[in-house]
């Protein structure tokens, strides 16, 4: 027990985007209105964002900016600031979350346009008639 | 005055004088500021992501402000569409041209070849010239994503 | 064995495959449509012909097409065995072709190009199959003859034809797919090969146990040969027209399937290999069951066309049961009823057809005293039956003698027993219908005015054909030496 | 490291070709049709050259801007990958023909917004063929989702709907295989494949391999529908417009077993991949028989061709999985050769799809009668590539099933075996349930001796014209297999196992 909870508390960072994830994941599976999936969804990848985000993290890391003079004078210390290689790729992951969100709410709107409802249950009802 | 108060009485609900006018005044800085963002993006903190969301978020404020036809006379629809394949085409144009000019794609310093510069010079511009075009398209999206959301694709009222 | 590198077996099955694009194309005019049928047939009986001396002189042709599979091309190969076969096909597709204009003229028949291109496909995948060099290129042109012959069987396109046509794809398709590919499969990675050797490829390379399954699989799988429990299709078969049941039954697709199982067991597992496992006894003890059983359903059908179903269903396995006994006579006899019971069978299917042109009668028991009144056709008729039963002076008493003198060799005292009983069986189901035919008295109250004999392009093929089981008695040498040459060269 | 960049404009000119084609196609929609022929025209001939050239000189390396791997973002044009890139390039423009036709009825007006969506779906599956980059894989993937789900979305009925629940599925697929991709980069700090391939190998025997193994292949499994992942895939074949389906249904799975192959390739390495966990390949193998036979059997149950066709769709993938987790050279080689003829047959079978919809408006089994004798020519096509499903040679589906049967005797897998065979006599039935219907049921009361006149109304010929060459393809890739495997898959499969 005592090492579960050791283990749970020095990798804290990772459970919580394991809770973040299931959230997420119960939100896509479990709720029957289309638009709270979605958001599911985008609890989901959020989560894989931070996740990777704090991969990152160095103990006592600055921001990665640095003065080009200094830079090119002394050179960087790698233990002083965060690694940036994860945050521009998230960069780009948030750029693919933000476009499936817009397309998946244009095609809602569609959904709704057709169906006059985003729950799922009166839509499969509506299909089945 | 008058005509202030006369149009402040016919507005619909939830328009504001206020946030109108304040919404007037600050879109040309937002603006200016998304434009230093995506200038300088390409040697400091920045760039055209982040640029053309700001560009972007003005025109959104526009249409939240006013309503989506007052946005849509500023930046037509149209207008909007071009400039955000022409940055893409920008984009993958300034790539294109160095392969064609025999360096490898994205490869600036080819580039030498149109206007002979140091290769690093050209190296920054090529890069800033990618970011102008990441810029434009992103904006536009942003643009378009909020204008076709909210008013179910018909450009017509807005929320 | 010296092969030359030759185009002429492409041409021989080529030719007839492109004949289907004028066939399709003068649809309108059936003259035409007619006379490009018989320009093929006659065409590839003799390209076929003309390469027959190079074979009998020990020669052979071959031709590479394309390697599709390491170590194994799309071959053509021409050589004693499948000259035998070819040279029956190519010749008894002549006749087929005349009496089906006959047939389907006089039945006015709907869609007769189709048919007709249907038909010219078949008989090029016939003769490939004859020519394969090796079992992928069988199988090709095995399954090329199952699709092609999809439409003939489907050709009246009522409820009963398409379920009739679903049963045979279901059979042929699904044993083809389902047992032979498996085991092709299991051959080439036990081997590498796929090649048709003479003595065989498998020997000392799988366990008696594999072996034996890879028979199994084989002799099943090559459902086309009518083996029991896979004979189904073959009486479901008979909706189709008549020329397509007697070039079905008689030349093509059975014994494209006996073929096949001949092939794969002279050249895939070998003689000897057989022997040495006893597995050539087993063989011959399993068809023995359907050749007992198949002739005894013969008898209790009334359908004319039924009952040569089931006598073929029987008659087939003879020529397994001849590959079985493994000894030298037995083998020859098995090959040789390939030709004799083709040339037996198609003519008992022309006239079975003759008869419904003449008097739209399919049953047995409608046809007393047909005889005196299409006397040409019942003489066929009786030859035909002769020559299955194996009577002398025609050509099965070849075969069967051989047969029998091979049970003999072979100490199997049992398949004595069964050819003689299968015998009498023949001559129990074939008999009844002559003598209904020449001496049972009409019918009272039927107007029978009408009823004469089929028409010339249905009457000469049937006469030519019977006539051809009585010579081959006489002079089988052709045949004979073929069969010489293929099984001891 | 290669300074020629003819394969950037394989995978650039999709990309620009798909801007002006919006941009010019707003000023006229007569731009719309030479502007596609000619950028997919150009990138299949590119395409043909680059194959050869990766042939002649091996594996070609290419980096972009001239940064140097694994910093910079490294294409590898490999000969599996340039193989891949011929098939998605000649797939498209094949299919492009047929869409053109369709998309000018179906979504009238909307040309250019559709074809600006496909050409950035082609950009993106070329680029998937290219890069050498795990982080890349995972941009370029969502890029021919999100235009994959726009493109069935534009579908009538239950698109939008199917379209939906396929961006909910493949979000979940791309985010696993994300989330994989995090914890090799959290290993290795590197995104370049062949840099984390190498690091890797000192590392086999951490959980954290494993867990990204698994994560980056079910997210991989969901993108392809392997079964039981599959259910998203089949309403959004059969909605999408019959212009899109016929150019998503050929590429968009096959690519993605591409990509599986890729990974387990140039990043985990096969040793890893097959042979350190036991039992893995063989549970995956099983589960791929399973695969294959629940398809199978839900095929038999439709009644609409477009929908068999999509539950056949997900059955293949089964096959192909199966074939490259048998872990033998067999195998893989059928599993790759399947990845072409199966594009190759899938391509036929739509195509022959969006043309009897074009004349008839429906695929239900019933509107199916007589359609022999009004589109011979289409039937006549049909035909090939439902032959090639099941199997018969020479046309080219038997040669790849083929390889696999015999992977899987080599393997001894026999559930596998015995799945394949299933399957192919499924298809028999399948297939030769429609040929029935619409050869020997005419319509008509009775069996009508004599000639009934029907019309012929073949579709049109910019339709036609490409389904009569993918049968034809079919047949001449049967004929050609033995060199296509010898002088391009085996050079594709690494030894070693």
């Amino acid at each position: 027990m005592q090492g579960i909870i050791a283990e749970i508390v020095a990798k804290y960072n990772y459970w919580i985007y394991v809770v973040l994830m299931m959230i997420g994941f119960y939100a896509m599976i479990g709720k029957r209105n289309l638009v709270k999936k979605l958001i599911g969804l985008n609890i989901f990848q959020t989560a894989i964002i931070l996740f990777y985000v704090s991969t990152g993290v160095k103990r006592g890391g600055g921001i990665p900016i640095v003065d080009k003079h200094a830079a090119l004078t002394h050179g960087i210390d790698p233990a002083t600031v965060v690694n940036p290689l994860p945050h521009v790729l998230m960069l780009t992951a948030i750029v693919v979350g933000v476009s499936v969100t817009g397309v998946a709410l244009a095609v809602l709107l569609r959904v709704y346009r057709e169906y006059g409802t985003l729950e799922e249950d009166e839509i499969l009802e509506k299909i089945g008639k | 005055m008058k005509q202030v108060q006369e149009r402040a009485r016919t507005r619909a609900v939830g328009e504001s004088l206020i946030i109108q006018t304040a919404v007037r005044l600050m879109v040309p800085f937002i603006q200016l500021f998304g434009l230093y963002v995506i200038v300088h993006g390409h040697y400091s903190p920045g760039g055209g992501f982040q640029g053309g969301v700001i560009l972007g978020a003005s025109f959104i404020l526009t249409a939240v402000a006013f309503d989506l036809q007052t946005s849509l006379k500023r930046f037509s629809e149209r207008t909007n569409a071009i400039m955000g394949n022409a940055g893409v085409l920008l984009y993958t144009g300034v790539g294109l041209l160095c392969a064609l000019l025999g360096g490898l794609f994205l490869d600036y310093s080819a580039l030498v070849r149109i206007i002979p510069m140091d290769p690093v010079e050209w190296r920054s511009l090529g890069i800033f010239l990618v970011e102008v075009g990441v810029g434009l398209a992103v904006m536009s999206i942003m643009a378009s994503l909020y204008w076709d959301l909210s008013s179910r694709g018909e450009l017509d009222e807005g929320l | 064995m010296a092969y030359v590198h030759s185009i002429w077996p492409l041409a021989a099955v080529l030719l007839p495959l492109l004949a289907t694009v004028p066939i399709m194309l003068s649809g309108r005019s059936p003259n035409l449509r007619e006379s490009w049928t018989l320009l093929a047939g006659g065409g590839m009986f003799a390209i076929v012909a003309s390469m027959l001396p190079t074979v009998l002189a020990g020669g052979g042709f071959v031709l590479t097409l394309a390697e599709v599979v390491p170590g194994v091309p799309i071959q053509l190969r021409v050589d004693a065995l499948g000259m035998f076969f070819a040279l029956v096909a190519s010749f008894l597709w002549i006749f087929t072709s005349v009496y089906s204009i006959g047939y389907m003229r006089a039945l006015e028949e709907h869609d007769q190009t189709r048919y007709f291109a249907s038909f010219a496909v078949a008989i090029a995948a016939t003769i490939g199959v004859a020519f394969s060099a090796n079992l992928l290129t069988l199988y090709l042109f095995y399954e090329v003859l199952s699709l092609s012959t999809y439409p003939l069987v489907t050709h009246e396109q009522n409820a009963e034809a398409r379920a009739s046509g679903r049963k045979y794809l279901t059979y042929i398709l699904g044993t083809s797919i389902g047992l032979v590919l498996p085991a092709m499969l299991i051959v080439y990675q036990l081997t590498g090969t796929l090649d048709f050797t003479h003595g065989g490829i498998l020997a000392g390379k799988a366990s008696p146990a594999t072996l034996s399954l890879l028979l199994l699989l084989f002799v099943l799988g090559f459902a086309k040969a009518g083996v029991m429990p896979f004979h189904g299709w073959l009486p479901a078969a008979m909706v189709a027209p008549t020329p397509v049941s007697a070039f079905l039954h008689g030349v093509a697709v059975v014994k494209v399937g006996v073929f096949s199982i001949l092939r794969v067991v002279f050249d895939i597992f070998g003689p000897d290999l057989l022997r040495s496992l006893d597995l050539g006894v087993a063989l011959t003890y399993f068809v023995s069951i359907t050749i007992l059983f198949a002739s005894l359903v013969a008898l209790t059908q009334d359908n004319l066309k039924r009952r040569l179903a089931y006598s073929t269903i029987g008659q087939l396995s003879y020529m397994i049961l001849g590959a079985g006994m493994v000894s030298a006579a037995g083998m020859t006899g098995g090959v040789l009823h390939i030709a004799m019971h083709a040339f037996g069978k198609i003519t008992l299917f022309f006239c079975a057809g003759a008869i419904y042109v003449a008097s739209h009668k399919k049953y047995i028991s409608e046809m007393d005293g047909l005889g005196r009144k299409m006397p040409i056709t019942y003489a066929a008729f009786f030859l035909g039956a002769l020559s299955i039963i194996g009577m002398p002076p025609l050509g099965g008493f070849l075969s069967k003698w051989n047969l029998l003198v091979g049970a003999v060799q072979s100490h199997q005292m049992v398949l004595v027993a069964v050819l003689l009983g299968s015998s009498l069986l023949n001559a129990a189901y074939f008999f009844p219908i002559i003598y209904r035919g020449f001496f049972a008295p009409a019918p009272a109250g039927e107007a029978r005015e009408g009823i004469r004999e089929a028409p010339l392009f249905c009457l000469l093929p049937l006469s030519v054909t019977a006539l051809c089981s009585l010579l081959l008695f006489f002079y089988p040498t052709v045949f004979l030496q073929l069969v010489q040459r293929a099984l001891f060269p | 490291m290669t300074t020629s960049n003819l394969h950037i404009y394989i995978l650039a000119a999709p990309l620009l070709g798909a801007f002006a084609v919006n941009l010019l196609g707003r000023l006229s929609r007569r731009w719309v049709a030479p502007l596609t022929l000619g950028v997919l025209g150009y990138a299949t001939i590119a395409a043909l050259v680059v194959l050869a050239r990766v042939l002649r000189d091996g594996t070609i390396s290419y980096t972009v801007g001239n940064w140097r791997p694994p910093f910079g973002i490294e294409l590898v044009i490999d000969p599996l990958g340039a193989l891949m890139l011929l098939l998605i390039s000649a797939v498209a423009l094949t299919a492009t023909f047929s869409s053109l036709t369709s998309i000018e009825r179906e979504l009238p007006g909307r040309e250019h917004l559709f074809f600006t969506m496909y050409l950035l779906l082609i950009a993106g599956l070329t680029g998937l063929a290219l890069t050498g980059d795990a982080f890349n894989l995972y941009v370029l993937l969502e890029i021919t989702s999100i235009t994959t789900y726009g493109l069935i979305a534009m579908g009538r009925g239950r698109a939008p709907l199917a379209s939906f629940n396929y961006i909910i599925m493949g979000s979940i697929g791309a985010c696993f295989y994300l989330l994989g991709v995090g914890y090799l980069y959290l290993l290795t700090g590197t995104l370049n494949m062949a840099d984390i391939a190498r690091i890797l190998q000192g590392l086999q025997e951490t959980a954290a391999l494993a867990t990204a193994f698994a994560f980056i292949l079910v997210g991989l499994w969901i993108k392809m529908a392997f079964f039981p992942l599959h259910s998203w895939l089949p309403t959004a074949y059969t909605q999408a417009p019959s212009g899109a389906s016929v150019m998503i249904a050929p590429l968009m799975t096959k690519v993605t077993v591409f990509l599986m192959i890729r990974v387990i390739f140039s990043i985990f390495t096969p040793t890893y991949a097959f042979f350190h966990h036991p039992g893995v390949q063989a549970g995956i193998v099983w589960a791929a028989a399973l695969a294959i036979v629940c398809a199978s059997a839900l095929a038999l149950a439709q009644r609409d061709l477009k929908r068999m066709l999509t539950y056949i769709i997900v059955a293949e993938v089964g096959y192909m999985v199966g074939g490259v987790w048998l872990a033998n050279t067999q195998g893989m080689t059928g599993a790759i050769l399947h990845i072409v003829n199966d594009a190759l047959m899938t391509l036929c079978l739509f195509l022959a799809a969006a043309a009897i919809i074009y004349r008839t408006g429906s695929l239900g089994f019933d509107s199916l009668q007589g359609l022999y004798r009004r589109m011979p020519i289409t039937m006549a096509a049909f035909t090939v590539g439902a032959f090639s499903m099941i199997g018969i040679p020479p046309t080219a589906g038997f040669f790849s099933k083929w390889y696999l049967l015999l992977g899987g005797i080599e393997a001894s897998q026999w559930g596998y075996v015995a799945a394949l065979v299933f399957s192919s006599l499924v298809n028999a039935v399948l297939f030769f349930r429609i040929i029935e219907i619409a050869y020997f049921r005419t319509g008509e009361a009775g069996h009508g001796h004599g000639h009934a006149v029907v019309r012929v109304e073949e579709a049109p010929l910019m339709m036609l014209a490409p389904l009569v060459l993918a049968a034809l393809a079919l047949i001449a890739v049967g004929f050609g297999s033995g060199p296509l495997v010898n002088g391009v898959i085996r050079l594709a499969i690494p030894g070693g196992f």
